[in-house]
């Protein structure tokens, strides 16, 4: 098994994880989180492909993606963490149960 | 040996993941999302990807890190206060069945395992290409940099950094948009932390300029704007909570300047290439490096000033509760 | 890539809508609106200028850095992007006038949320630069773009309601960005290049290729809240302000749309199998009718308008099954093909302006009794003749009664559901287009009902009921430039020729 | 397909625009609003007549705009169309004067006479459509346009009404889109009168054609009122007296069993529609209807209501013409829209000049009416005469035509219905000219006796003198050239040599 073949697995575990984890968690922060891990896997996955096509340095071009797409993912956090806490102000929720 | 600390190193940010999900207090959940972004940056490091690995234990585990930390003020209160109803809840909780052990549940559980087969085959699966690491290669030293991934970066796909640029700003203008806290609100005097005022004396040099050997040496080694902008706005960040709110000292066009001058120089500078018959963006290339230099440093003061302004609104939103 | 001209539209229909937004940061709140008013205009004059150029050029492209693709980023306008843009254009004009007034009247406290005209601005360079893209990460970064400003303009108004919705539509479309992006990942490490062309002749068959597809999908159906992805949806629109969701239902959702259609027709011709198509078909099928029976229970204006959205995009998704040839037909006798797809976008402007309109109708009546309890419309037609009108006008759109736009969509539609064989999407169609038409006169029939207590009417600036009702307008008189759309849409050597290049190019090669 | 000619589009933009100007202007502008409305109505029977001149002596008028590719706008005039516009045309102006009358000092004018306007160029749109797609447009936009009239008055039962009309129209509407669609996707583009398209076609999508030509007809038939297919007519004669006659005579009912007649003329063609047997099943649901609406309308005691069931059985005439072949009962069917449409309209002008001046919306209560109402009865009995068949009313030639022409075809059974409807027509219609002429009147009727010189106002008085004339002329003189039994025979001749 090559290094790149052991993370391009786990970018897919991690996805996985992640995607489950917007759904069944409860609490805002966690589902945010659950998003951050689910993009984790994707870099992973862009990243071992960079690891894979590597001649003098590892691929440039994902590694860009994935800085642009890592910067992009913590905006779309920082703003879904401030909704979270705004609603908790407001109305004492913290997760959707509730309002149902 | 290699395969075995990268196997080792994989199962731990599964493990880590998995936890911060499952970890049953908010406390834990946030150490734990710190504690998987480092291991996360220890894999890019292993991958080859140092400039991945500083971006990540920058910006997605130091400044989101942080942001959740805060945000722990407000909901761990809450756990606090409501701390006797909230075991009292957990109790009756524990006593029933978990929620995912009801049908729906199991049926969520399920499907995600065969949704996880289905994916593992595919990645396992995914044929050679080579990447464009060759093409790259051929291009760099037209690009004016000698780090790959600058060049990529900040000429090969610099249209999409330019509007990733967009997005960070979008990301202040949505927080603000959230509402509940008035632009840049007049401090109030905290008091004064002796071990916080030694700790910020001494860090602000040193965050100061490590931030700029990151630009300036991104050039041709690992680093860049992102990764100099976020030690920046570290400063940006101590600075407040010593009690020292910069942005609110400066007056209101200028902080609104350096929030735009990133995006907006990098955009008049496209413009002008358009008016000169090239395209946006396309660099006379023996300017190359200098501008990319300039964008970098424009870019890496913007985006530390946007990072500190995100920061202080989401604080701030927890002052006006307090109120 | 070499052989089509280059222009600098392309870059300019990006540029200049963000260089107007950060303009506006640095005004008053007041003197913002008209900056951003000003900036919306000369956006959608830009936006004409580019179409026109299309209509007299073909297709044209532009590369930022200079740098051809793989490597770089390759924008490209024919007359897909051309027509999306020139729609964006002509409703987000008359949605920009709209909020213009619209906002000043809601808060003048503050001068109207000011943040409204960067995010806007933000917002439609965004889809601008969605509907030029040729590259799929860029395509990722410019969703992000749409989504934030799509979200933030949602909680614009700070309320509880509209921050809950707001979360659950910014966690949908993060998880819908995220597994598009996992697909793009994929797609790159099996083929090592993101350029929609480039992919498109290199893409092998395979099990990564189709899951590939799959999440990519996904992730898209999840953004155009296809069903069953539709659960963000209601509240958002709903809870967010009127020419909020005027935009969010008339152009945002349809960003993923476009993707989606651009992706299937050009680049997965490989992957995609019959069975794929049915049930992406299914979806909208079941989107069709249950969105339309949820509106039609509806009690609330804006939930109704907003469920009526869902039920829309379902027809859209039902031209997916009709693009995918059985097995054993040749493209060449496939004479729908062109019925169909052409139908398709005919149908996303005519519900664009005809929604907006709707929403926009819908904010005017509101403003004027103060709730959007349906019952409210009670007496509309004695006392707001003018909206009474843009409602029943943008209805009879949306059920597609001629001589409407929606008219001509739904008709080709259905054109290429009976001339494909898979005659089983007719009754969906009919039945929709009943339910469609039981909500719209349930509205009707309270407007023309007499007033149970006299609940007053407040005035509302006259400029709100000219705008809706002209965007209802529209909604007829675009059907007198349909059929030269269609024929410039068939006859752009880019799509037109592209998909039946693909579907003879081994389209059912892993069947 | 030629030459161009925008007399057509001039025809219905002589609605059309006073419609929507209408629509524009302020409750108390009456005389503006009176003067677009008239203007309009004088103006497209003008436009009608010189453009009738004009066909007769050869010309063509065509208009034709393209809206999609297999979508084109298409008006095209040819003698059954113009036959169709002249009566809808001359019919709403007569109308247009008696609701002028009638809604005299009435709510929301503008509205109603703005949809009024829509309404009737629907209606000449359907009349002129030279091809499926845009007799479908204006179809639906028939259905529209009839809606807030129909629920005008704003009542409980007004809305109710419109709230059954619409499920029936919008459902029928909806059927009718979806064959129209399907002819389109198997034959392609047809207009009116390609009848070789579908010829062409049966042999190779024997089923499909079928089931298209079911599915056309039972769109058509919501508005023709067929059995089952008649529940919204009845109901939705809640609307005031000049909506109903133009729903019963002029525009409504009329489209759908005008839409029969190009259906089984001009687009499938007799031939293949009878080879088909098609039109058997045709001929079982109007002969059904026929007798069906008859014996609904012994039932009823509201006069509007009797009347309803009464065109319910009427239009099926014109269905079952069409469902005979051959010529002599084709030319009783289409010489009955005009003849059916002359003796409705005169009716319910009389059954609203009733309720408008005395208040009676029962039979019962028309004890003695003829005394007091002269001319609004005379009109009355001469429409009913005809309806029944009596010589020499307009009625009696459509029948005449029909019964010799089910002779000839050999259907006796269809004479055995005609009989049979006839008596029941006379049963029900000779008990109100009975008590209007011959029973004494309540005591309350004679106080409430106007005073003025007239029986009523001259604008309903005018109307209703006018047609029960026309329905009497028009059988009088119709052997004369010109009369519409001569054009109808014209229409036939060309159906059946060509």
């Amino acid at each position: 098994m090559e290094t790149y073949q052991i993370y391009s697995i786990t970018s897919g575990v991690l996805f996985v994880i992640g995607m489950g984890g917007v759904f069944l968690s409860k609490h805002f922060i966690k589902k945010i989180i659950a998003t951050i891990i689910m993009g984790s896997g994707v870099f992973l996955a862009f990243v071992s492909f960079a690891e894979r096509d590597a001649l003098s340095f590892a691929d440039p071009v994902p590694q860009a993606l994935v800085i642009t797409g890592i910067v992009v993912a913590v905006a779309s956090a920082a703003f879904a963490l401030a909704l979270a806490r705004r609603i908790y102000q407001l109305t004492g929720e913290e997760s959707f149960t509730i309002e149902k | 040996m290699s395969v075995l600390i990268d196997s080792l190193l994989a199962i731990l940010i599964v493990y880590l993941a998995l936890q911060c999900l499952l970890a049953p207090r908010l406390t834990q959940t946030v150490f734990l999302f710190f504690a998987f972004g480092l291991a996360l940056a220890l894999a890019w490091v292993r991958l080859g990807a140092v400039d991945v690995a500083i971006t990540e234990a920058a910006i997605a585990s130091g400044f989101l890190g942080v942001l959740f930390l805060d945000a722990l003020r407000d909901f761990s209160f809450i756990t606090s206060g409501k701390q006797e109803s909230s075991d009292a809840a957990n109790h009756s909780v524990s006593k029933k069945k978990p929620a995912f052990l009801s049908l729906p549940g199991v049926v969520l559980v399920l499907g995600l395992g065969l949704f996880l087969l289905i994916t593992l085959e595919a990645v396992w699966k995914v044929p050679e290409s080579g990447g464009l690491t060759a093409a790259t290669e051929a291009l760099l030293p037209e690009s004016g940099v000698e780090n790959p991934v600058t060049a990529v970066l900040l000429n090969f796909r610099a249209y999409d950094t330019w509007l990733e640029m967009g997005v960070i700003l979008l990301g202040l203008l949505a927080v603000m948009a959230v509402g509940g806290i008035k632009i840049f609100p007049v401090h109030r005097k905290t008091p004064e932390d002796p071990v916080l005022q030694q700790v910020i004396l001494f860090f602000t040099p040193i965050l100061f300029l490590f931030g700029a050997f990151l630009l300036y040496f991104g050039k041709n080694g690992p680093g860049g704007a992102f990764q100099a902008a976020v030690l920046w706005g570290a400063i940006g960040i101590l600075l407040h909570l010593g009690g020292r709110p910069v942005l609110t000292v400066i007056p209101r066009w200028l902080s609104q300047l350096l929030l735009i001058m990133g995006i907006g120089f990098f955009l008049m500078l496209g413009f002008l290439l358009l008016a000169g018959g090239a395209s946006l963006f396309e660099y006379p290339p023996s300017y190359a490096g200098v501008l990319i230099l300039i964008i970098e440093t424009l870019a890496a003061i913007s985006i530390a000033v946007t990072l500190v302004s995100v920061f202080v609104h989401l604080n701030q939103l927890n002052k006006e509760e307090s109120n | 890539m070499t052989g089509l001209p280059t222009s600098p539209l392309p870059a300019l229909l990006v540029g200049f809508p963000i260089l107007l937004a950060i303009l506006t940061l640095f005004f008053r709140p007041g003197v913002k609106a008209l900056v951003g008013l000003a900036g919306c205009l000369l956006t959608a004059l830009l936006a004409f200028i580019a179409f026109v150029e299309v209509t007299q050029r073909g297709t044209v492209i532009h590369t930022p850095g200079g740098w051809d693709p793989p490597l770089g980023i390759l924008l490209r306008m024919d007359a897909l992007a051309a027509v999306f843009i020139g729609m964006t254009a002509l409703v987000g004009g008359f949605i920009s006038l709209y909020a213009w007034r619209y906002l000043r009247a809601q808060d003048p406290a503050t001068g109207g949320y000011p943040l409204f005209w960067p995010l806007w601005l933000f917002l439609w360079a965004g889809l601008n630069g969605l509907f030029l893209s040729n590259d799929l990460f860029n395509l990722f970064v410019t969703i992000e773009v749409i989504s934030i400003c799509a979200v933030a303009l949602a909680v614009l108004s700070g309320k509880a309601g509209a921050l809950k919705a707001g979360l659950r539509y910014l966690l949908a479309a993060i998880t819908g960005s995220m597994a598009y992006l996992f697909g793009v990942a994929l797609l790159y490490g099996s083929t090592g290049t993101l350029d929609l062309d480039h992919l498109g002749q290199v893409l092998e068959p395979g099990t990564t290729t189709t899951f590939a597809l799959l999440v990519v999908t996904l992730g898209l159906l999840i953004k155009m809240a296809g069903f069953p992805f539709h659960f963000w949806l209601p509240p958002a629109h709903s809870n967010a302000l009127a020419p909020v969701s005027a935009l969010l239902s008339a152009l945002v959702v349809k960003g993923a749309f476009y993707i989606l259609l651009r992706l299937w027709m050009e680049v997965f011709g490989v992957g995609i199998t019959y069975a794929a198509g049915q049930l992406i078909g299914l979806a909208g099928a079941i989107a069709v009718i249950w969105g339309s029976w949820q509106a039609f229970m509806q009690t609330s204006l804006k939930l109704l308008v907003a469920h009526s959205s869902v039920a829309q995009l379902g027809y859209l998704l039902m031209i997916f099954p009709l693009l995918i040839l059985p097995p054993g037909v040749t493209a060449d006798s496939a004479d729908w093909l062109s019925v169909t797809w052409t139908g398709g976008v005919y149908q996303v402007i005519s519900h664009a302006i005809a929604k907006a309109s709707f929403f926009l109708s819908a904010g005017i009546v509101i403003m004027a009794v103060g709730h959007d309890r349906i019952e409210s419309l009670r007496d509309l037609v004695g006392n707001m003749r003018i909206t009474s009108m843009a409602i029943g006008l943008a209805g009879v759109s949306l059920i597609g009664l001629p001589p409407s736009g929606g008219f001509v969509g739904k008709w080709m539609l259905l054109k290429g559901i009976l001339l494909s064989g898979q005659w089983w999407w007719a009754p969906v169609v009919v039945a929709g287009s009943l339910l469609t038409a039981g909500y719209v006169f349930m509205l009707l029939r309270l407007a023309f009902a007499p007033a149970r207590e006299k609940e007053p009417f407040r005035p509302v600036p006259k400029t709100l009921e000219v705008v809706a009702l002209l965007l209802a307008v529209s909604s007829f008189l675009i059907v007198f430039p349909a059929d030269y759309l269609i024929q410039f849409l068939e006859n752009s050597e880019i799509f037109g020729s592209g998909i039946e290049a693909v579907l003879k190019g081994g389209f059912y090669g892993n069947d | 397909m030629e030459t161009t000619s925008f007399l057509p589009l001039l025809i219905l933009i002589s609605s059309l625009v006073p419609g929507i100007m209408i629509l524009l202007l302020r409750e108390e502008q009456f005389a503006m609003r009176t003067f677009l409305n008239l203007f309009g109505a004088v103006a497209k029977v003008a436009l009608v007549g010189w453009v009738f001149a004009g066909y007769l002596s050869g010309e063509e008028y065509n208009f034709i705009f393209r809206l999609a590719p297999d979508l084109t706008f298409a008006l095209r005039l040819d003698a059954l169309g113009l036959f169709f516009a002249a009566l809808s045309s001359a019919l709403w102006l007569i109308t247009t004067l008696y609701a002028i009358g009638y809604l005299e000092g009435g709510l929301h004018r503008n509205r109603f006479f703005a949809f009024f306007s829509l309404c009737v160029t629907a209606s000449t749109g359907i009349a002129l459509s030279g091809n499926v797609i845009t007799f479908f447009i204006f179809y639906e936009f028939l259905t529209l346009s009839t809606y807030p009239l129909v629920v005008h008055k704003g009542t409980d039962e007004a809305v109710a009404a419109g709230r059954t009309y619409l499920w029936y129209t919008i459902g029928g509407g909806t059927i009718l889109f979806l064959g129209v669609v399907g002819l389109y996707a198997v034959a392609g583009p047809i207009y009116f009168g390609q009848t070789e398209i579908i010829a062409s076609l049966i042999s190779e999508y024997p089923t499909q054609l079928t089931i298209l030509f079911f599915l056309v007809l039972a769109g058509l038939g919501v508005k023709a009122a067929i059995f089952p297919l008649h529940g919204w007519l009845p109901v939705s004669m809640v609307a005031p007296a000049p909506v109903s006659a133009l729903l019963h005579a002029v525009a409504v009912v009329k489209a759908g069993a005008f839409g029969i007649v190009r259906l089984v003329y001009d687009v499938y063609g007799i031939g293949v529609a009878e080879e088909m047997n098609f039109l058997s099943v045709l001929a079982v649901f109007a002969a059904f209807t026929i007798i069906y609406g008859s014996v609904r309308a012994l039932y009823q005691n509201d006069f509007k209501k009797r009347l309803a069931y009464s065109t319910v059985s009427q239009i099926s005439y014109i269905a079952l013409g069409v469902a005979i072949p051959g010529a002599l009962t084709s030319t009783g069917a289409i010489v009955h829209l005009v003849h059916q449409g002359l003796m409705k309209i005169t009716m319910f002008f009389a059954a609203g000049n009733v309720a408008e001046t005395y208040g009676h919306k029962k039979i019962s209560e028309l004890n003695g009416i003829g005394r007091r109402m002269p001319l609004t009865m005379g009109a009355f009995t001469i429409a009913a005469f005809g309806m029944i068949g009596v010589p020499p009313v307009a009625g009696f030639i459509s029948k005449w035509y029909l019964g010799l022409g089910a002779v000839e075809a050999g259907s006796y059974w269809v004479v055995l219905v005609f009989l049979a409807s006839s008596a029941l027509n006379a049963a029900y219609f000779l008990p109100i000219v009975y008590r209007a002429w011959f029973c004494e009147p309540d005591h309350e009727v004679v106080e409430r006796l106007r005073s003025g010189r007239l029986e009523t106002q001259a604008l309903l008085l005018i109307p209703v003198v006018v047609t029960g004339i026309l329905s009497l002329t028009s059988g009088l003189f119709a052997a004369v050239t010109g009369s519409p039994l001569s054009i109808a025979r014209e229409i036939i001749e060309k159906f059946y040599l060509l």
